[in-house]
């Protein structure tokens, strides 16, 4: 397999352990590119999730049998995993039903502590998921939103920060890395800035998380979320991590079982965190899977398997810049960037170039991404993302600059 | 390699941007968006005395399978009214494999995107628009 | 196996098909009555899932490729499938993290649309996943909360409707069935006095999705909630039906991606239902595994099903009689009920009872039940609760009754 | 059957009902609640000159393990203060496998909760309420 060779990384081991990149999907091996929408889970996972639903499988915290008290102690075991990997407490980490739900989450809840002319602060790059659910709570509560503008090349343009911030910026949220272009965020500037008015600092941690472990005290942030299913964990699983004085502080979300002291019909009082915020049944089973992800993430090398995600950047960059009519859009170098790329084709609309992918059997993302606004400024109709993982080779790229061409040459 | 999706005649009806543009003075317009995918199709027309589309013009932003069936219903939807223009819409539909029934001419052409439904949408947007602007 | 000549329900080949229910643990085997809380999972469950992790993963909706093909195959069917299980049309179901999150779905985005002064009623035997979002709504928006109470036998008393609907009252929301005492809601009742006065009328059916297909439409109800686990489904799913013209009507609730019309800074708009309320990656995979689940449920023979169940619930209630200091909980036959069946010990706490059954294999539920309105009324420090699944079979009963015997005679 | 959870020792605790009641002119009382399974316990305590427990007295509406250490708590508090109460919870912790060291009497008894991590909180219950009628 190629690829092996790079930087010592095995990436032939790695890629055993994702059953679906042995599968052979209408005759041919899949090339599977769209990491960054939903990565593949390694057996690991699978392997995990399974002896919860066929040894152990029960509801937490309340039973007293002993599936559940080994339901309880999985569950318990994937938020201490999760909480290793991000380098903080496990009562700091809260799961909730994935990024987006969690985004929700600090919305409705720390958002409804905020007053109508606070203002919160996002970019043009975010995600949907960072951006809708402030206007909702603008609409509910008030509050006002700005943006930070986003450079050519692509990266969220912290120059115009000092401008953008006024003493009643109570929150600024933005993507840790880009989903179209991989920017990677300066974190310490955005914290530097954010201390001089007051205001918390939330990263969108989605891109991040699927690339290794994190030590979120050192960044000096104040929330972060992110997605299991992109990060090699089932669906269905989010985590937010907070502060415990801001986790403290906010109000229920969602009402039901288990997050509440006592319930009576006049009143109720709340649960500490994290039970305060996880209402009802919580997703233990994909929790359990999430915790194997973690904990697979963390057996990785990451700086070989960084090493070697960015060598398949450069592979990708240098065979685009080969076909007549491609444009890169986000970082030109290999600096401060992750393994997401964003281009677009001439005169080929980038949904026929992600069709015509197929056809050779890779798999990327085409069109808006989920960031509209950040379309709307460039006035892209959509790009071509290949967004790379730990699993992905030499001939993942390879095969996908030889469907680039072939769409150059009969699509236009 | 079997990108049997974009046969030549799709390609082509594509390249042929039958329709391509905008009226000077239109009776009626639509926009429409896929929100999913993010193609755009805005249709002008001028309509005679009976309704019927006198003239059409699109611009298309969007896809291949977008521009190409623009292009083909530009090419059938001069002296078609409403009614006229959701019987040729069935053409679509059943090149879709959405309804039962052969296609006629031209739509005949998009069977291919058959098998491939997250693209349907693509192909049926600028019937959407043009009904939109004729409602 | 015993049980499997009652009815001609074949026990053993139902029994056959939940891995779990061969696994010796602690050196013996599982007598799992807590289904109530969390039923187990059949392998048509488990592979589905597995299936999807292994051939069909990616994100839904927005791919072109042949995998996010496969995977918006596999969770649209999902939908069909639960659809059918309902009776309902596929674009009425809006996937959820749970019941409580169903719930929670129509607390904020329903509730948003009421006005303050309106009133919504509930039971005093509900859940707190039904008590606890209304109450939130209550602090938000001014709503006033009703409650219906509860016959000595645990049933919600509907003769006390004409007394507590009024005009105010837009929402009756009420457990399908009791987790606590079993008893069935007269929904015909409910349905007729909710139309008097205009009222809307949901059912939390957490505890009836279990046990057979359901014909929404004929029950002339508006909302219906189910949990993904309590059905044999995994973890991390569940289900919100509505009328069409109702969700039509409601507002968003989380924001992000996928449930946008188009996305500006200044504002934007809404997909239609179902997608306005699947914000971001849905829970693929627990879709997946829940419509499997509903597609194992609708293969069942419920008629024989549920007089299995039911004659289970007659052998523990004449059991627990020849116990001394033993109080069921609940209607006292067969009639209107379903098996979940609660009991009190004498001088033992519920506590105690369930953890001496564990001793013997035994997985029983007690506590509160999340009812503590409930438990409040009647001055219980909780139940022991029972509760079946149509893979139990006499022997879980008996081994059932051996415990409580036990615990009789050492623990007081 | 193996319920060695409920051993003779514990059970006997529970039975004893020491301290059971109320006092009729407590100088403290605090009630905890545990919300997971629904368990409650008030204390009572009469204090002397020196802060010291004089009186203590506990109304459990909980389970045989709360109601035997709050037993177990009530044999031995009698003439301790904040920090000595302090000191015999390590004794419990102890037991429940929670600290290190070996637990000291009456709390020894409790050992064979040590497995069963959902009920260590209603072994502490009784001292989550005595301490925070002593804070
Ligand atoms: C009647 C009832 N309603 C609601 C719920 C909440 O379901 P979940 O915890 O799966 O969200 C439950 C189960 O816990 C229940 O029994
Ligand atoms: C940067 C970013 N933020 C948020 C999300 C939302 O994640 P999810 O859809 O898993 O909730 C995504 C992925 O879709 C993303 O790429």
């Amino acid at each position: 397999m190629a690829g092996t060779h790079i930087m010592s990384f095995d990436v032939a081991s790695v890629r055993r352990q994702f059953p679906i990149l042995s599968e052979i999907i209408d005759g041919r091996p899949i090339h599977y590119l769209d990491n960054g929408a939903s990565a593949q889970t390694p057996l690991a996972v699978i392997d995990a999730v399974r002896t919860y639903e066929t040894t152990g499988r029960a509801n937490v915290l309340r039973g007293v049998h002993r599936l559940a008290e080994r339901a309880t102690e999985s569950y318990e075991g994937a938020r201490e995993e999760v909480a290793r990997f991000l380098g903080v407490k496990p009562m700091e980490i809260v799961f909730t039903g994935g990024c987006t739900a969690a985004i929700n989450l600090v919305a409705y809840s720390y958002g409804s502590l905020l007053k109508p002319g606070d203002r919160i602060l996002l970019s043009e790059l975010e995600h949907h998921s960072n951006i809708v659910p402030w206007q909702l709570l603008r609409q509910r509560s008030g509050v006002e939103l700005d943006m930070i503008p986003v450079t050519l090349d692509g990266r969220i343009d912290l120059d115009t920060l000092p401008k953008l911030l006024t003493p009643r910026t109570k929150l600024i949220s933005l993507a840790h890395i880009s989903n179209v272009t991989g920017a990677l965020l300066d974190v310490r500037s955005v914290v530097a800035a954010a201390e001089q008015v007051g205001a918390k600092v939330m990263l969108d941690g989605a891109q991040r998380a699927p690339h290794g472990p994190l030590d979120l005290p050192a960044l000096g942030i104040d929330f972060y979320v992110f997605a299991g299913h992109k990060a090699y964990g089932p669906n269905g699983i989010g985590v937010l991590w907070a502060k415990p004085e801001l986790l403290e502080a906010m109000p229920p979300f969602h009402g039901g079982g288990s997050m509440i002291g006592r319930v009576t019909l006049a009143e109720t009082t709340w649960a500490p965190p994290p039970r305060r915020f996880e209402a009802g049944t919580p997703p233990i089973g994909p929790a359990i899977g999430l915790g194997a992800a973690c904990k697979w993430m963390a057996g990785l090398d990451w700086t070989a398997a960084h090493a070697h995600e960015m060598a398949l950047v450069q592979r990708l960059m240098d065979g685009l810049q080969t076909v007549d009519g491609t444009h890169l859009f986000g970082p030109a170098g290999l600096q401060d960037r992750y393994p997401v790329v964003s281009f677009t084709l001439d005169g080929v609309h980038p949904h026929d170039v992600a069709q015509t992918l197929d056809a050779f059997g890779v798999a990327v993302r085409a069109g808006h991404h989920c960031a509209q606004p950040l379309m709307e400024r460039f006035d892209l109709d959509g790009t071509t993302r290949v967004s790379i993982a730990p699993y992905n080779d030499n001939s993942d790229i390879d095969a996908l600059l030889t469907g680039v061409q072939h769409a150059a040459r009969t699509l236009r | 390699m079997s990108d049997q999706l974009y046969q030549e005649r799709i390609v082509t009806l594509a390249k042929s941007k039958t329709g391509a543009g905008k009226l000077a003075t239109p009776t009626k317009s639509a926009r429409r968006d896929n929100p999913l995918c993010g193609d755009r199709v805005t249709i002008d027309v001028r309509l005679d005395g009976q309704e019927r589309i006198a003239e059409i013009a699109h611009q298309v932003r969007g896809c291949l399978l977008c521009q190409a069936s623009a292009a083909a219903l530009a090419s059938v939807a001069v002296g078609r009214d409403k009614s006229g223009i959701a019987e040729i819409r069935h053409d679509a539909e059943r090149a879709l494999g959405r309804e039962a029934g052969e296609a006629g001419e031209p739509f005949a052409a998009f069977a291919p995107v058959k098998d491939h439904k997250s693209r349907q949408e693509c192909v049926l947007l600028p019937f959407e628009a043009l009904q939109d602007a004729l409602a």
